[in-house]
């Protein structure tokens, strides 16, 4: 008999809170695998932002701190500059990350800081209940858009992908997405090269995932996956937009 | 060591970096850059050690939490509009239990106001500029070899207690030169950081830094440990210093560099035949409540004259010690002007009723 | 070549995503069950058609299942 | 006695660096010292100013309200401290950029001609050491070989060279006011 | 207009839409989040008024500095940490003497803390938790009707002073439902808003809003100023509810929804034949200082009680004004827990020395 | 007699209080010009930065308002939606604008928020003494930077226009100097742009300006056009990155 | 009478609307309401619960402590809430979902098969209506009339033809009590 | 064609940007005088040789110069 699939040593016993269907978890796999398998487990310190994603401070088996709602990065650069052979990532999703973060974000690219940020798109705010995020479509309806994202006054949707890799310290930028298994091989490939780049010292390095929710979507979770595919991917193409054989 | 000339804010810098203060998170704002300055000069001399300009004060603070949550000895320094800035990351820090040294050169405010010194942020200090409740250990020397002094033991409370201290200066002590010498404060006993995250090594579990209670049972439990903590304290922490206080009929209360400017004021007084005596609390929090209070219990003393650089912040805490046991009176200047020696002589003889 | 899955089921939270992405379209929810959480758990019915190709577990978003190849 | 000195002239002019000399002369002679500048964007082009105290007993307030003495390198700067100087007092008037005289007869005045002097000595910017020759030469605050220790710790190295003509500026004041 | 049943957020935001609010600049936090989705449904609604989801608290804050700038009816609202982060931006809306209304839906603290309700935000709100010397007018609705009329008065209170004032809440006043009506507060006899930045259209100098004071004298001018305003403030706008005071052996004090748990306390006392009375602020700041002080000097009042959801905030305001005359005692809870009649039946017989 | 040149309405009377050459002065001239041809002095309201050009609250001379440091946009943004039918600007040096104020900037482009931005890109904090900026150079020494700007510690500068031109509703982002009359000339045309797009309402309108602080870069102000034109411009070239055609 | 009930269940089974039109049917009547929701994460697939008060006195703390009446639509809920039914209260237990019986024999207890009544009136959503028919027949805290006023008013216009599936529900719930 | 320049003199602070971009090569700083801001300032000494190009006037950072044509 061989194990296939087992969960990985990087993820806690405890189980995750999330919704039915909700990605998030299938990130967090993600990201634990690849730190297991880089043999980084023993030496990573993550940071968990303030969304849906507030404890994987729980789920995550490497020490963890919790931040400030967008601070993640500040944060990771003060852990990062204590233990400067860690490997240091954030989780932060699209309201902690692309709102409130707009700068911290900015800043620990535009330093180079090295560490690696899971970027976690899923177009809305998860955990407060469904507001809209920057990077909620044109037309998409949140609780705090209820006629829909409207271009004139909300502006349109941030591509934070693209508005990273102009800055040259952000050595490695992709986004990917979850939505089936080619892609979430796809994504880990990405997440794994992060991290890779990461313990070379080269700067920093970036990972956007398109994600789920069902719950404020207001559709199940398979529908919700199609509703990524067909909307958010034509929006926020897929693909490496930096990497360190470019930058060198 | 000899003494030397040392600028306030230089002082306290090279004071925390004598201290094994290794990493420093700052946004530059008059008048406390040259706190900046000295780290940006002096850390990369130093193995291991980081200088961040931050993006902002905002940042500063949160890379102050990351860095203080991975066990090292971390400072920040800004003055009052960042200070502001920083009340959501303190409240986190003392929410995540995690040590750390904050420097707050005190200018006029409010707003963008002016640069000049002013002590307008007793409040936000002591009462909790953040949200929730908490306390910072508040230091506030009043020269700058007290501001050494204070800056070096200040790391080892910080460490004792897990919690924030704040030095608070005012432009003056920040600007100023005065001799100073760099003796080794005595070292506290200190327990090991092993909540630290450091990476677990796969000798432990994971640690997690965190001030997230989502069941409020364990929230309100959280919150009462700190209340002992906090309670440990103001049992241990609180300095004051006492002068001329033998008979005095008005008794000051004044900290920082307000406390100088009085003393001469005693003195003057002291020639035209008044006692004076000066309460100046070193600790603004946690506060001398009980020297105010013993002093307010004596027969000599028949008034208190708090004098600040604000519009009358401490002198709340002086009247809850005082507790109505004598009248407490206030003067102050407050947006960047600082009391003169002759309008404190004035103010305490129209308290003591007249000229004598 | 014959696989083995494993459902922690009381983790499940019955959202169907091991469902779709079977090639040999074994997985369905039990919807004669509820587990402690309240949901109708994923189940395998025809255990020896599995191939092991891992996709049920590896789309699952609560890392409920564990797959073998025997 | 105490010295409550204050200094003041455009930026640029020193004022702040012999405020610093002084101070340390007086650490050095085991007196209680203080410094204390003004800072802030009035800096810019506009007047800059330090008050320095040195006294045998411990610096009160560092903030001078009452100068013992003064000395004004610019017009503005006469303008602002000249009522600041306690009676008895005295002010050190920079006599190549300030034309206009004391109106104060309370107080002892100075006119050193430092600008001219230091030109003649072959470098304006040495002006504010003529000034604190001739501060040091008329109050003895400190002693001037005190001063002249510091000076020559101070330029000690690489600018070694401009010790002499530093001393010279030093010598030129204090023979202003003998 | 009948009374209908109304989620206090959600009449809040229509109490200030009703008052000609036509501006709202927000960012989500719970539990408070009812306030920014319900003005994101009505602004569209509403000829010229527009709501904006700001980037974050900071950036909301500012956007209320800008609009309230240019004479419009502004609000922002948050919860706790959201209010940290804007208090920045509330201390330059005070220097810069701008009109508008800050809700804060308090939670447990501090740091992330949890999302229940609590009222440790109480020093923050009162003494400042920003920079400087300043204070805001500070609103404590116990239901959701006081909310709404609360709310509806602030506009005026705000433009008159031209002062920021702060509706302060729990997570219950925002979450639960009570009857409502809306009925027309008395409007107010307001001055024009002269200094509003609405282009000069060439008919008059360019107004400058600002906080700058470079000059220390001009900053302290202004801060005199701006005391001046308060002790208006003050003089004017002191609210409170005295309930149940004849003859009371104890009295209670306690504000918010803290005074009607404290209410049903009272009635179980009075079953018990102990006389309990409550003084419930209504305007945290100014504070009713005068009616505890004169509360204090009655023969029947044996001891102060002051409740709180906090470890002890507003119990400092209430010992001020007794100023030592009576026992002042405090009972509370913290981090999102509520306390229960029964604690505070037990708790009072203990003040009182045991069960009568 | 004709006048060539005489001191616009949109100046008050007050003098500058910058420093001997500081360019500061010439893009206050030519945003006040701009105003003056447009028409807009009398509905325009400009929102000044906390930097070096904080008191030119004092010298424009239409309405102003002093906001806090870097959040002039948030500000901005307050006041357009307050007057959507005035000109409204903000004035920001490049520690309020790429620093504290990253976030503000990049959402107020996010929105497509109505109004201009004149970007005083100095690569330094002038107001504070000479500290570090985003934008200062590799190898520049600053007052936190005494060893010069390290790459591997604190990261290349900020190309803010760039990264702005990646978001759809900046529909004007160009960069100019002012180092030589031909630039000043170009630079006042750009500034002109701007505003005429602000006023049809299409979008946000941002003007990146190359700016020289004598002071602080320990230069003479003839000197210090110079090391702007040999070491500014290669690495933040001028150009029109973003305009409406290509928008629409 | 002052009624102060607790309703909890999973999140989805309507015990906040049932809650809100028990408050809503005591504001018609004249009477003090006030409803209050639990919030939170603890929400998502977790146990939703809300309190309601009705009396004829003014609502003092809008938090039940002591609940005259219980009404729990799952078993997560009876556990919790249980002992929180003051003595000679109710509780009214969906047995359709709960298959334990209370422990407490100092109060009244109702079990009401809500689910399985729903389902046979072809829709399991209105259990939660079944549950407030029972409810309000049990304790008349508020009339039924003026509850099937409210349920008429709040399904008026479009959704009009659930009207009577509801009334069905109320009556069969209360049809469990009688 | 002939030109005139007029300084606002006591606002002239030295910075000697004027003089760079003369293409007559006419303004020069007066060393001889100091004006209420302690500065020598520039001034023009052959005057009818400026061809009113304007290009001191919008090269000087504090707005000193008008140009007038003749
Ligand atoms: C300073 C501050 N502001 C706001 C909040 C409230 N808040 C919590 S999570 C969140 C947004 C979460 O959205 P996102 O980052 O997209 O994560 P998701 O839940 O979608 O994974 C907000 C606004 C907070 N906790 N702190
Ligand atoms: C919150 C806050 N942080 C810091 C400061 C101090 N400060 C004033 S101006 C400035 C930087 C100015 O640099 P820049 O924006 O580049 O403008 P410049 O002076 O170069 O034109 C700083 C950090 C402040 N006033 N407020
Ligand atoms: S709310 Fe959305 S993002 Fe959050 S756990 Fe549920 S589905 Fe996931
Ligand atoms: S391992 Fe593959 S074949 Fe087997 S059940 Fe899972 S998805 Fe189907
Ligand atoms: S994907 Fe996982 S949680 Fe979802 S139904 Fe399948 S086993 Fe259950
Ligand atoms: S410091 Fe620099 S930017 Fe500021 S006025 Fe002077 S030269 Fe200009
Ligand atoms: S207008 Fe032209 S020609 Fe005349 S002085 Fe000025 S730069 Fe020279
Ligand atoms: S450019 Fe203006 S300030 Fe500079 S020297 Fe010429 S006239 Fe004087
Ligand atoms: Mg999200
Ligand atoms: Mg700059």
């Amino acid at each position: 008999m061989a194990v296939v699939f087992q969960k990985t040593k990087g993820l806690t016993d405890k189980q995750f809170h999330y919704c039915p269907g909700c990605t998030h978890g299938i990130i967090h796999r993600l990201v634990a695998e690849v730190l297991e398998e880089l043999g980084l487990l023993d030496d990573a310190i993550g940071v968990a932002p303030v969304g849906c994603a507030v404890f994987c401070y729980d789920y995550f088996s490497c020490d963890m701190q919790e931040a400030a709602h967008g601070r993640a990065p500040a944060v990771a650069t003060g852990i990062k500059r204590v233990n400067p052979k860690s490997a240091v990532f954030t989780y932060q999703g699209d309201g902690d990350l692309a709102s409130i973060g707009a700068a911290e974000i900015v800043h620990a690219s535009m330093r180079g800081e090295k560490f690696t940020t899971i970027f976690v798109n899923n177009a809305i705010y998860g955990m407060t209940g469904g507001q809209m995020a920057p990077t909620t479509l044109v037309g998409q309806k949140a609780t705090t858009a209820p006629y829909g994202r409207n271009e004139d006054l909300a502006g349109m949707p941030l591509r934070v992908s693209e508005m990273l890799a102009t800055i040259p310290k952000a050595v490695f930028v992709e986004r990917v997405s979850v939505h089936d298994i080619p892609n979430i091989n796809k994504a880990k490939k990405a997440i794994k090269k992060a991290f890779e780049i990461q313990m070379k010292g080269l700067g920093f390095t970036f990972v956007e995932i398109l994600s789920t929710c069902p719950t404020n979507w207001g559709k199940t979770p398979l529908e919700s996956l199609k509703w990524l595919q067909e909307n958010m991917i034509p929006y926020f193409p897929l693909g490496n937009f930096r990497n360190v054989e470019e930058v060198k | 060591m000899a003494k030397e000339l040392w600028k306030g804010n230089e002082a306290i810098a090279e004071a925390a970096i004598k201290a094994g203060c290794k990493f420093f998170f700052g946004y530059p704002i008059t008048p406390q850059n040259e706190i900046p300055e000295y780290m940006a000069m002096r850390m990369p001399q130093i193995e291991g050690a980081a200088f961040v300009q931050a993006e902002s004060e905002v940042a500063a603070i949160n890379m102050v939490y990351g860095g203080a949550g991975s066990g090292a000895r971390v400072m920040t320094s800004s003055s009052s509009p960042g200070i502001s800035l920083k009340q959501e990351g303190i409240t986190y820090i003392a929410g995540a239990e995690l040590p750390c040294v904050i420097v707050n050169i005190v200018r006029g405010g409010p707003g963008l106001g002016g640069i000049q010194p002013a002590q307008s942020d007793y409040f936000q200090a002591t009462k909790g500029g953040g949200h929730g409740d908490y306390r910072l250990l508040v230091l506030a020397p009043s020269s700058v070899q007290e501001a050494v002094d204070l800056t070096q033991e200040a790391f080892d409370m910080a460490d004792q207690y897990r919690n924030p201290v704040m030095i608070m200066g005012d432009g003056m002590i920040g600007q100023m030169m005065e001799p100073v010498e760099f003796t080794d404060v005595p070292k506290r006993n200190l327990p090991e950081k092993t909540w630290a995250t450091t990476g677990t090594k796969g000798k432990r579990e994971h640690n997690v830094i965190n001030s997230l209670f989502i069941d409020p049972a364990a929230c309100e439990k959280h919150n009462i440990h700190l209340f002992e903590k906090y309670a440990e304290m103001e049992k241990n922490e609180v300095r004051v210093e006492e002068y001329n206080m033998d008979g005095a009929e008005i008794v000051f209360v004044a900290y920082g560099t307000t406390a100088r400017i009085v003393k001469n004021a005693i003195a003057t007084l002291g020639k035209e035949g008044i006692k004076a005596g000066l309460i100046r609390p070193i600790t603004l929090w946690p506060y001398p409540s009980k020297t105010v209070e013993a002093a307010a219990a004596k027969a000599n003393v028949k008034a208190f004259l708090t004098v600040e650089m604000s519009m009358g912040q401490m002198v709340e805490d002086v009247r809850l010690a005082v507790n109505g046991a004598k009248p407490v009176h206030f003067y102050g200047r407050t947006g960047g002007m600082v009391p003169t020696p002759a309008a404190i002589v004035a103010e305490a003889k129209k308290v003591l009723g007249g000229a004598k | 070549m014959a696989g083995k899955v494993i459902f922690d089921e009381n983790t499940c939270k019955g959202c169907e995503l091991c469902v779709r992405v079977c090639p040999v379209n074994i997985v369905h929810m039990d919807k004669e069950r509820i587990n402690i959480k309240g949901y109708h758990p994923a189940t395998v019915k025809e255990m020896d058609k599995c191939i092991a190709c891992g996709s049920c577990a590896k789309t699952c978003p609560d890392v409920v299942i564990r797959v073998e190849k025997l | 006695m105490t010295h409550e000195i204050v200094m003041a002239g455009f930026g640029g002019q020193g004022v702040m660096a012999i405020g610093k000399i002084i101070a340390e002369a007086g650490l050095k002679e085991g007196k209680n010292v203080s410094w204390l500048p003004s800072y802030g964007p009035e800096m810019r082009g506009g007047t800059a100013s330090c008050n320095v105290i040195v006294s045998a007993d411990p610096v009160g307030s560092p903030i001078v309200t009452g100068a013992t003495e003064a000395i004004v390198l610019n017009r503005p700067s006469l303008d602002k401290f000249e009522k600041d100087v306690v009676p008895g007092g005295m002010l050190f008037i920079n006599s190549s950029l300030i034309d206009k005289k004391s109106t104060r007869d309370d107080i002892k005045v100075y006119y050193v001609p430092a600008n001219d002097i230091a030109n003649e000595l072959g470098n304006g910017k040495i002006a504010n050491m003529v000034m604190l020759g001739a501060y040091i030469a008329a109050t003895n605050a400190v002693s001037e070989d005190t001063i002249m220790e510091i000076v020559t710790e101070m330029f000690q190295g690489k600018k070694a060279s401009v010790i002499p003509l530093n001393k010279e500026a030093l010598a030129k004041g204090a023979e202003c006011v003998k």
